[in-house]
């Protein structure tokens, strides 16, 4: 089942409340290794996206949503990851064009332009210990996922928020190059960086809220 | 966590409210988006030189905006960059029609949201350059880093572009003059404790009772090595080599040497501290001209201090000694 | 114990040392007496405005000595008061030969040894005044008790006669000025940390996780009352009630509000509470006509603040406006 | 055995051996009351009167050791100890003149004159919790111990000190009325007052010293 802007929009609020569930946990990596704000930064950003979304008229299409989403994010987060999540949205709003509702392939064009768009802002590369680490995987495995025969978005999101959590996991070891966490040099090892975890956390909501969608309403089954 | 405050969300907001309270002769403060303005701008004719970053740093950057130094500040949230709408807003408030110089501290966050800024402020119409401050030496710098944090050498680089643009400079002097001061001034930090963000309610770090971390950044980052608490005589060693050997600084050099608080300590500490470092200089035949002495570019509560150097010559003593009139630094006016 | 020293029993004098080298066009320092006095003085013809008292409340009293405010300060050991022969020889290095006028904190080591030091003086030919300062509300005033603390108010006595000695008042008058200054200034404080007396090395008192204390004086002196942490509302609200229903200030009174830093609190939580004190005062139908804000009467590295009020007229307004020249305070000069 | 000037000495090595040794726990009176600095105050002070001893010409006659003690804890301790401890040896010293030797009844009086001068200068009665609550009984037992006949100094000294440390224990109840201490109000109630307690100290170090003496040379008897 392809993804409507409802299903998108549900998908926001999923992930909303994941940034929600896990800011204390988010604060808490970052203050290991940077300055303890990256939980705040999401929360504030995401709880001001749903706002947006009440107050605005209803958009019409998934590239209107990512693109409000976007500049919400840019003039409310602040830090490293306003611009670089917000830049991620703005590109998948513009691989997404006007399609009024995302396939499996859409949803994993619409991750790599997202990565894309954050290397070029943020000139990381993977292995610099950074929300790149679980993001360009994701976006590798999600356009694997779509050659797949009829793939769904949620078949395509569970493969990316599968490789996101393992490439998250993989920054533990690593020595950041970039961001906060480089001031550190060897000491930044040994710790999971915050903008992979809370990447991984996105995905696997957004993957989430696809497949209940999928399974149509609750108890419909 | 105790602090004075009312509810963790809403303290910049409340604070920026008593700053305006303060000094409604020389700051006129914004709210949505946040940002602060000299009460007497935008000066026809003179450059913008507009600054900003996470709160938590007072004075730094809102209590040096004023005649001869800032036209216009933006507060982030509590260690976190301000946004780009917020830069642009105060850009265009303070756009005086000779374009806008941007002092950036180096951090990934500050430079992505500075940019966009930029961007928006050339759309608007308005002439904008940036300059990066990288002055701690105790982040290591290389190509494929985030490269050095700014710290304390952005007070420097604030007044005395401040006094160029006060002037009459224009903006390309403005920003070779910013580049030539950051490629001069060097600074590294200490700490005895760390301060607490409201919104995290915890320190940034916990060091032991006899404790110290060196090397450390302005937002509660923890530094590159962490020692027992040494003798003043040592620690202010611990600063002021490496500083010296990066420049590096020389025999016969003059400088302008600024011990800073990082917030929690006193100033007979500070300036206890600032003795012990003004005789090492003179040790090595280094010249201190100019000092500034006192909590410019803090970490919240957190104790501790930073050394920062820069080296002089007879024009950026004048710009230095040029009047100022902010909330933290006055004088001539 | 964690701080920036070398010493517990060298503190003051590597402190006066680094002042001494932090401000060589503002002031000189003499050891053994230890005392400041303004480089360009003695003032011939002038008043010479003395005070003094334990070290540790930095920037008081050195950090206010200069053109407009203090001819001279006697730092005693922390928290002590300064002995009888630094205040003579303090008096005799400032004297321009109009007498001396010494503005002393209410405390009995402070009151005894500088009545001490007035007698010398006057054996060694100086006419001298003293006015005691005691601002301070949290004590109850009473015939039979040491009376009133010396706290915050102190800075705007200094403030206030020392530019009426500087346009020309003579001793008679600089005394009358200061007490009247000294019978419509009022204060008070709290403290969330006690600070750490360096030769006793744990703090001067402890207080709980989430405890504060209320009334506490600026020596680690406990205060009045212990309770829990509250919004900064309500902190503001139970400095400031007390204060206006003191002098009383009413509705109409002009003031000047000086929101004070006992050191640790950050500038970000200072401005806060200033803000909201304003706010309570417009409330209030009080006009805050001139404000300060900042650490200018410290115990320490504690974390707290103080409120002082000063009922203005025409008068203390010029005054207050004059030109001054200080390390701490400085403006129109 | 009347107290000649080398006693006299000697008393004073005992009196700073003694502050020294008590200095901690007078900075802890005083933390819990004033603001912690007595010990160190005393310390300091009686530390700079051995100094001051040792540098000088050897004073011919207990009276110009007092007033030696007297200026030097002047100039060196400040706070309200410095002026009223300087007082008390100020006065005592006028007390015995040019005697070249103190007797039971010049001891008694020297007291007395010490308790009228810190009275003059500080203002406090006995009941307000000071230093005056150790000295005044100890003035008033020393005069009836001197009406003895043949009281030596050391038996003088022995009924002031322990008169001395009756009136400091009886501190604790008390309010404070005078000094950093009267700040508290009702809380200054339940602590010893360190200024009382430093006098009882100095006095019981002066009559252990003195009957010391007066049992000649250590190993003499
Ligand atoms: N140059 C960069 N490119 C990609 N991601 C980055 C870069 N710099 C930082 N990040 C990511 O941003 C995260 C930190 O975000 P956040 O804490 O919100 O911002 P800040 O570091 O400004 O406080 C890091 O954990 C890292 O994943
Ligand atoms: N007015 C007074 N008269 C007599 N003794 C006093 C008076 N004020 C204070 N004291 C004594 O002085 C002691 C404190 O001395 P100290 O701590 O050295 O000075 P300060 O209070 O200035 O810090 C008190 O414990 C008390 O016994
Ligand atoms: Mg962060
Ligand atoms: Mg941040
Ligand atoms: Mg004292
Ligand atoms: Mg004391």
């Amino acid at each position: 089942m392809d993804c409507t802007v409802d299903g998108v929009l549900a998908a926001l609020r999923a992930v909303t409340d994941t940034v929600v569930a896990h800011r204390d946990e988010l604060v808490g990596l970052d203050r290991a290794i940077g300055d303890g704000d990256h939980g705040e930064n999401l929360t504030r950003g995401f709880t001001s996206v749903l706002a947006k979304f009440a107050d605005a008229d209803q958009p019409g299409t998934p590239g209107q949503v990512f693109k409000l989403v976007a500049t919400t994010l840019i003039s409310t987060v602040g830090g490293a990851a306003g611009p670089l999540f917000g830049t991620a949205f703005l590109r998948a709003a513009t691989a997404v064009g006007e399609a009024s509702s995302l396939d499996g392939e859409l949803v994993a064009a619409a991750l790599r332009a997202a990565v894309d768009g954050v290397v070029a802002r943020g000139k990381a590369a993977e292995g610099d210990k950074t929300l790149v680490d679980a993001l360009a995987p994701a976006a590798r495995a999600a356009e694997t996922a779509a050659t797949e025969p009829n793939a769904t978005p949620a078949a395509v999101l569970a493969a990316a928020a599968q490789a996101a959590e393992d490439g998250a996991e993989a920054t533990v070891p690593l020595v950041a190059r970039k961001g906060r966490a480089s001031y550190l040099g060897e000491r930044s090892a040994g710790h999971l960086d915050p903008g992979a975890r809370s990447t991984a956390l996105i995905l696997r909501a957004l993957a989430t809220s696809a497949s209940t969608a999928a399974q149509g309403p609750a108890g419909a089954r | 966590m105790k602090k004075i405050i009312n509810d963790p969300s809403t303290v910049v907001a409340e604070a920026l409210r008593g700053m305006a309270a303060a000094h409604p002769d020389l700051l006129r403060v914004h709210t949505d988006p946040a940002f602060i303005v000299r009460a007497d701008g935008p000066v026809a004719g003179k450059v913008a030189v507009v600054s900003g970053g996470g709160s938590g740093h007072e004075p730094l950057h809102g209590g040096f905006v004023g005649m001869g130094m800032l036209d216009a500040a933006c507060p982030g949230a509590v260690f976190t960059s301000p946004t780009p709408d917020q830069v642009q807003a105060a850009i265009a408030a303070a756009d005086g029609g000779a374009g806008a110089l941007l002092l950036v501290k180096n951090y990934t966050g500050d430079v992505l949201n500075f940019e966009t800024a930029a961007e928006l402020a050339v759309i608007d119409g308005t002439e904008v350059r940036t300059v990066l401050i990288d002055d701690d030496v105790a982040v290591q710098d290389s190509l494929y880093t985030a490269g050095r944090r700014g710290v304390g050498g952005t007070v420097l680089v604030e007044k005395i572009v401040g006094a160029a643009a006060e002037r009459g400079d224009d903006l390309a002097g403005c920003e070779a003059l910013a580049r030539r001061v950051v490629g001069q001034v060097r600074s590294m930090g200490l700490a005895l404790t760390a301060g607490t963000v409201p919104h995290v309610g915890e320190p940034s770090f916990t060091l032991g009772a006899d404790e110290m971390e060196i090397g450390i950044g302005i937002h509660g980052e923890p530094g590159r090595a962490r020692v027992s608490v040494e003798p003043a005589d040592v620690m202010v060693r611990r600063l002021l080599d490496p500083i010296l050997a990066d420049l590096p600084f020389g025999k016969g050099d003059r400088v302008l040497l600024f011990t800073n608080s990082m917030g929690g300590t006193p100033l007979i500490e500070l300036y206890l501290a600032h003795g012990i470092a003004e005789r090492l200089l003179a040790e090595r035949g280094i010249v201190v001209e100019r000092r500034l002495v006192g909590p410019y570019t803090t970490s919240l509560e957190m104790q501790g201090m930073s050394l920062t150097l820069l080296r002089l010559d007879d024009e950026l003593i004048e710009l230095w000694d040029a009047p100022v009139r902010t909330p933290a630094l006055r004088w001539g006016a």
